[in-house]
């Protein structure tokens, strides 16, 4: 366990029982087996550093910034920021002291300098309507922009869920025509952190291993990490013995509700929601929403916004009657229209009928 | 000769509507038409099922006037009707079927198969499957004039006969008479006490009658082997002839077919409404009775039942009339299991009797009529349909069931007092 | 409006000592086996292991009668490092209670290690090299 | 896709192209059925107090006189299953908060339990009318592979939302999502099978009522 990551630590005061500490504890939010965090410590301590910092460009588009807010909140002085102070931040709008065209040759200095090796990190979705005129940046928009950066990045982070799948300002009606990043970029390989904001150790723990292997952890068939979103919130959900055995809160304030019964009923998303909240919590493991005695609102998963209501029970129907009128239309046009060739039909029948004489009753 | 399965196909498309359309979406397969029909309880074959005698109409149906159908016959799923499956169906159209609505009756869905037998035999006619005993009545009827050949001298010697055996005037051609009576050709030929019994009862009441030299004949094969051209000629002959006579009501006589033929097709077949009442002569003896203008004197004590012809009751609104007129002359009147609206037929209604190769059939189902008698055991039967009579005799003796069947006119009319006395006066 | 006007309605929860109503899933039993099976494997083969309490669908109250029946054993061992650590054996010698607290205070990540003794409270050679260099440096500052 | 995902799937995208396919079909069958038209009947009407299309539409429910004796199963079957369908549809608490998240309507339900027995007393009808079906010559001569397949798009629903209730062979999740499953194929078939009577039975029943209306019979 020797290296010239944990001698930096070491630098900083960090001593390595702390380190295998936060490791062990980084591996238990990554769903991994206990041994796999020594194993995790080694690797990552021993991790040959790069001549330079890597660098990163962190672009916001469309988006709140809950995710830095998020990111930062725990960024200092925590093991997180001990991560975060691996990387060369060469961009990041929120953060950085430079504004107008410093920014702008910062950012273009970044890219030319690193050209093929920075990974990017985007948060925020893209509007495609008005050709992207919804959000602009240095009179560009965000469309622009976006392949412009990509173009030389190693790899690309969707942090949130508006970058990772177009998030809020996706929902109906979707007045930006707001897309993810993974709608525009094909051929880069794009890491999505969703979340509505995403957990930041999903954010360090990708760093993390960027920094050990060079690479991009394994990931979903949503392009996520699967070590945080491999299991739902539901599988490692606390209550989860309640829901097996069918005890469920009715109301916020019935006895169920006290008692800590799944919020299954109460339209708890946990089910279908993949993400680590129930392992990782939130507000430096304080607690979560369903510790808190609210469902799950599924933020980490696409168009949550629009999965038929927070309150409503994963049992009912999200939204049935979404296409009802317009079926109604095709299936009374449908109707109409086979009336008139029938009638059309009936009608020609009607017009060559030659009237019976005796003779005609006979072949 | 020009019979074909094309021209049956395009007629069946002008018959096939709404009704019909919503009657076979209905359908369930529930069987339950089977039950109520006497050639499945009396065979037990399922051929005889009411909604299966359509299936050829439901395939048509199916593949010209729905989407689906049409998609079907385009992919080979659903195969077209052919010449060989409708002279198949000839026997389950025809010589199986009454045309009694026994079926349409019970259906659950509310199915009127029997409206829709109707139909299909417009296409079976104009393709050439309708069976050869039909088709000669149809024949004699509107190259002779009378299904069984009869002509009007055959009538003017009846109505000689009758004058001279009662005493009573039998008007011919009486312009402006209030009723114009017509009888069918069995009348003519085998109940000729019927004319006697209306002139009685005419004369008793008061009325004035007539009988039509252009337009004796009521009964309408046309319509019994499903042609509405052939039916509205037949139908357009008593037109005619009541317009002529300016009469205000004509009195169909004791046949079913005869009546739904004219009280109800009739007017849909020339298309336009009658300017003329026509009433079943039992509907003019029970206003009469209601009036007080018919009195009998006299009761028969023998054991009697009532058989309702199908036409008359279930598909003609006609049930109490009857009754009240049995009550009237009988002391003994006893009812029949399922008499009235859900009465069973004798097995020879809408045209089935002219089918020489259907009589076995028919006998076979004549048990259901068999096993009602068995439950009365009545002395004499009596009905208001010269068919269901000539049927009823024919399955009685058959069965060696030693049962006298008449006309409830004519026992009406046995009634009546002698009134040769009055005459004079 | 008066605060009178609220009604405050005191719902005694000491009385829900059910144990339906308990909090407890039943699934805390299950894991002594468990224990005593790795347990086994570590006199048998001398294998540590360790089970991450945090992986578990485990209730609060599943951890609090785990932890009482598991009790406290003679060594209790704390760690500061950003945010205190707790290694405590149980009163089933060689099975470890270890609860890892983040700066807030608040656990982090919770394991059971079945072991002699913990890794973390082993040290490093590399540290011991470097508690050596210290020690030379104290050494040669007292002469 | 895991079962969670498959509910998801059920519950919204599954059940939007059921509902679509449903009312689409729904509104097509009954153009193409009803556009047809008919002709007005001109003879001269009798008219009788209890004859017409609506006292037909209810008086068809009622099976007419001897009828009953010679077709128990079809009737009695019928009724249990129809009427049991009604209740486990519309009395059941879950459907009766789904109906009212569609269009705001709500009544009171009955007590699962009670729910629970029609269910099994529906099932258990579906099963006699089926095994009726068959034994019995006419029905089985009737018997296309529309009335199987009809059969069981109407059971399933029952038999997989009883178990799911029930908790029964499979997790409740999944077996809620294949009972979401079950009633889609119904929805969708619905329209384009012999069950599309649920609609047109009105219709036929009316027709009929109407006809006969005109003659003075009343049915």
């Amino acid at each position: 366990m020797q290296g010239p990551l944990i001698d930096s630590l070491a630098r900083q005061g960090v001593t390595r029982r702390t380190f295998m500490k936060y490791c062990a504890t980084l591996a238990s939010m990554m769903a991994l087996p206990p041994a796999a965090g020594r194993a995790m410590a080694e690797a990552m301590a021993a991790a040959p550093a790069a001549t330079k910092r890597p660098s990163v460009i962190w672009l916001p588009f469309q988006e709140c910034t809950g995710c830095t807010e998020s990111i930062t909140r725990s960024h200092s002085p925590t093991l997180e920021g001990l991560i975060f102070d691996a990387i060369s931040l060469d961009y990041q709008e929120t953060l950085m002291a430079a504004a107008g065209h410093q920014a702008e040759e910062a950012l273009h200095a970044a890219m030319k300098e690193n050209d093929g090796k920075y990974l990017l990190i985007v948060d925020g979705s893209i509007p495609l309507g008005l050709d992207g005129a919804y959000s602009c940046i240095a009179g560009k928009s965000n469309l622009e922009t976006l392949k412009e950066v990509a173009k030389g990045a190693f790899a690309i982070v969707a942090m949130g869920s508006c970058a990772a799948f177009g998030g809020i300002p996706k929902a109906n009606p979707n007045p930006t025509g707001a897309v993810s990043v993974s709608d525009i970029i094909k051929d880069k390989p794009i890491i999505n952190i969703p979340g509505c904001p995403p957990i930041p150790v999903v954010m360090t723990g990708v760093l993390a291993h960027f920094l050990t292997f060079g690479s991009l952890p394994e990931m979903d068939n949503k392009g996520r990490p699967k070590a945080f979103y491999g299991e739902t919130i539901h599988d490692r959900c606390y209550r989860r013995p309640f829901y097996d055995q069918g005890k469920f809160a009715k109301t916020f304030d019935d006895e169920g509700a006290r008692n800590g019964w799944c919020l299954f009923e109460l339209g708890c998303k946990g089910p279908v929601t993949y993400n680590a909240c129930a392992t990782v919590k939130w507000n430096g493991g304080t607690s979560w929403p369903v510790e808190s005695g609210h469902g799950c609102l599924g933020c980490s998963e696409p168009d949550f916004w629009d999965a038929g209501g927070f309150y409503k029970a994963l049992s009912m129907p999200a939204d049935p009657l979404k296409f009802v009128s317009t079926a109604a239309v095709v299936g009374a046009v449908a109707g109409v229209a086979v009336s008139f060739a029938n009638r059309g039909k009936k009608g020609a029948a009607k017009s060559a009928h030659e009237t019976t004489t005796l003779a005609d009753l006979e072949k | 000769m020009s019979a074909s399965l094309e021209k049956g196909v395009r007629v069946l498309k002008e018959v096939i509507d709404a009704p019909i359309a919503s009657y076979f979406s209905s359908c369930v397969h529930c069987g339950l038409c089977a039950e109520a029909c006497l050639f499945y309880t009396e065979t037990g074959d399922p051929k005889y099922t009411p909604i299966h005698k359509l299936e050829p109409l439901r395939r048509l149906y199916e593949q010209e006037y729905t989407l689906l159908g049409r998609l079907g016959k385009l992919v080979g799923l659903s195969k077209p009707v052919t010449d060989d499956e409708l002279e198949e169906w000839k026997e389950l159209v025809y010589n199986s079927c009454t045309l009694c609505g026994r079926c349409s009756a019970v259906c659950p869905v509310g199915n009127d198969i029997v409206y829709m037998v109707r139909k299909f035999r417009e296409g079976m006619s104009a393709s050439g499957h309708a069976p050869e005993g039909i088709i000669g009545a149809v024949n004699r009827t509107v190259t002779i004039g009378s299904p069984m050949g009869v002509k009007l001298p055959a009538v003017k010697a009846q109505m000689k006969h009758v004058e001279e055996d009662y005493g009573l005037p039998i008007p011919l051609d009486a312009e402006g008479a209030e009723y114009m009576v017509m009888l069918s050709s069995m009348e003519i030929i085998n109940f000729p006490e019927y004319l006697a019994a209306i002139a009685k009862i005419m004369h008793q009441a008061g009325k004035t009658w007539t009988l039509c030299s252009t337009a004796f004949e009521a009964t309408n094969a046309g319509m019994q082997i499903g042609n509405s051209d052939l039916a509205k000629l037949l139908v357009m002959r008593i037109v005619d002839g009541a317009e002529k006579l300016k009469v205000k009501t004509v009195i169909s006589p004791e046949c079913g077919h005869a009546y739904t033929a004219l009280r109800w097709e009739g007017a849909n077949l020339i298309g336009r409404p009658f300017t003329f009442k026509v009433q079943h002569i039992i509907e003019v003896l029970g206003e009469f009775q209601e009036q007080g203008l018919l009195k009998t004197e006299g009761f028969e004590t023998d054991k009697l039942t009532f058989h309702d012809p199908c036409q008359l009751a279930r598909r003609g609104g006609v049930i109490k009339q009857q009754r009240n007129l049995m009550n009237m002359v009988s002391k003994n009147f006893v009812e029949m299991p399922d008499a009235g609206y859900m009465n069973w037929c004798c097995g020879g209604g809408g045209g089935a009797s002219a089918i020489e190769e259907g009589e076995e059939l028919r006998m076979e189902a004549f048990k259901k009529k068999k096993s009602q008698l068995d439950v009365v055991k009545p002395d004499r039967l009596v009905t208001a349909c010269a068919n269901c009579r000539i049927v009823l005799e024919e399955g009685l003796e058959h069965y060696q069931m030693d049962i006298p069947v008449l006309g409830l006119t004519e026992l009406i009319a046995e009634h009546i007092p002698d009134q040769t006395s009055e005459k004079g006066a | 409006m008066p605060l009178d006007a609220i009604p405050v309605v005191v719902i005694n929860t000491s009385e829900n000592s059910l144990a339906a109503d308990s909090g407890l899933s039943g699934n805390a039993p299950v894991l002594l086996r468990e224990i005593a099976a790795l347990a086994q494997r570590l006199l048998a083969s001398d294998e540590s292991s360790a089970i991450d309490l945090r992986a578990l669908p485990l209730t609060p109250a599943d951890l609090d009668w785990l932890r009482e029946t598991l009790g406290q054993g003679q060594v209790v061992a704390t760690l500061d490092a950003e945010g205190e650590s707790t290694l405590s054996e149980t009163v089933c010698p060689g099975v470890w209670w270890v609860t890892h607290h983040n700066e807030q205070g608040a656990v982090a990540s919770e394991f059971i290690e079945v072991t002699y003794v913990p890794e973390l409270l082993k040290a490093h050679p590399d540290d011991v090299k470097i508690g050596l260099e210290h020690l030379e440096l104290l050494i040669s500052d007292l002469s | 896709m895991n079962d969670m995902q498959f509910l998801t799937w059920v519950r919204g995208t599954g059940l939007d192209i059921a509902v679509s396919i449903f009312v689409l079909g729904v509104l097509w069958r009954l153009f193409e059925i009803y556009s047809l038209g008919r002709k007005a009947d001109i003879s001269a009407a009798r008219s009788v107090s209890g004859a017409s299309g609506w006292h037909t539409i209810f008086r068809r429910s009622v099976p007419p006189e001897g009828m009953l004796k010679r077709s128990p199963v079809s009737y009695i079957g019928g009724y249990i299953f129809h009427i049991g369908l009604a209740i486990v549809v519309f009395l059941f608490a879950p459907h009766i908060l789904l109906i009212k998240n569609l269009t705001g309507l709500s009544w009171p339900g009955l007590p699962s339990q009670f729910i629970d027995l029609a269910a099994v007393v529906t099932m258990a009808a579906m099963v006699v009318v089926l095994v009726d079906r068959i034994n019995k010559p006419v029905k089985r001569y009737l018997s296309t592979f529309g009335d199987w397949f009809a059969w069981t798009l109407t059971f399933l629903p029952v038999l997989t939302g009883w178990m799911a209730v029930q908790h029964l062979v499979l997790p409740y999740t999944t077996m809620l999502a294949l009972h979401i499953l079950t009633v889609e194929l119904l929805l969708i078939f619905l329209p384009f099978t012999k069950l599309f009577h649920a609609f047109t039975v009105f219709g036929s029943r009316w027709y009929i009522g109407k006809i006969n209306g005109h003659k003075g019979v009343a049915v």
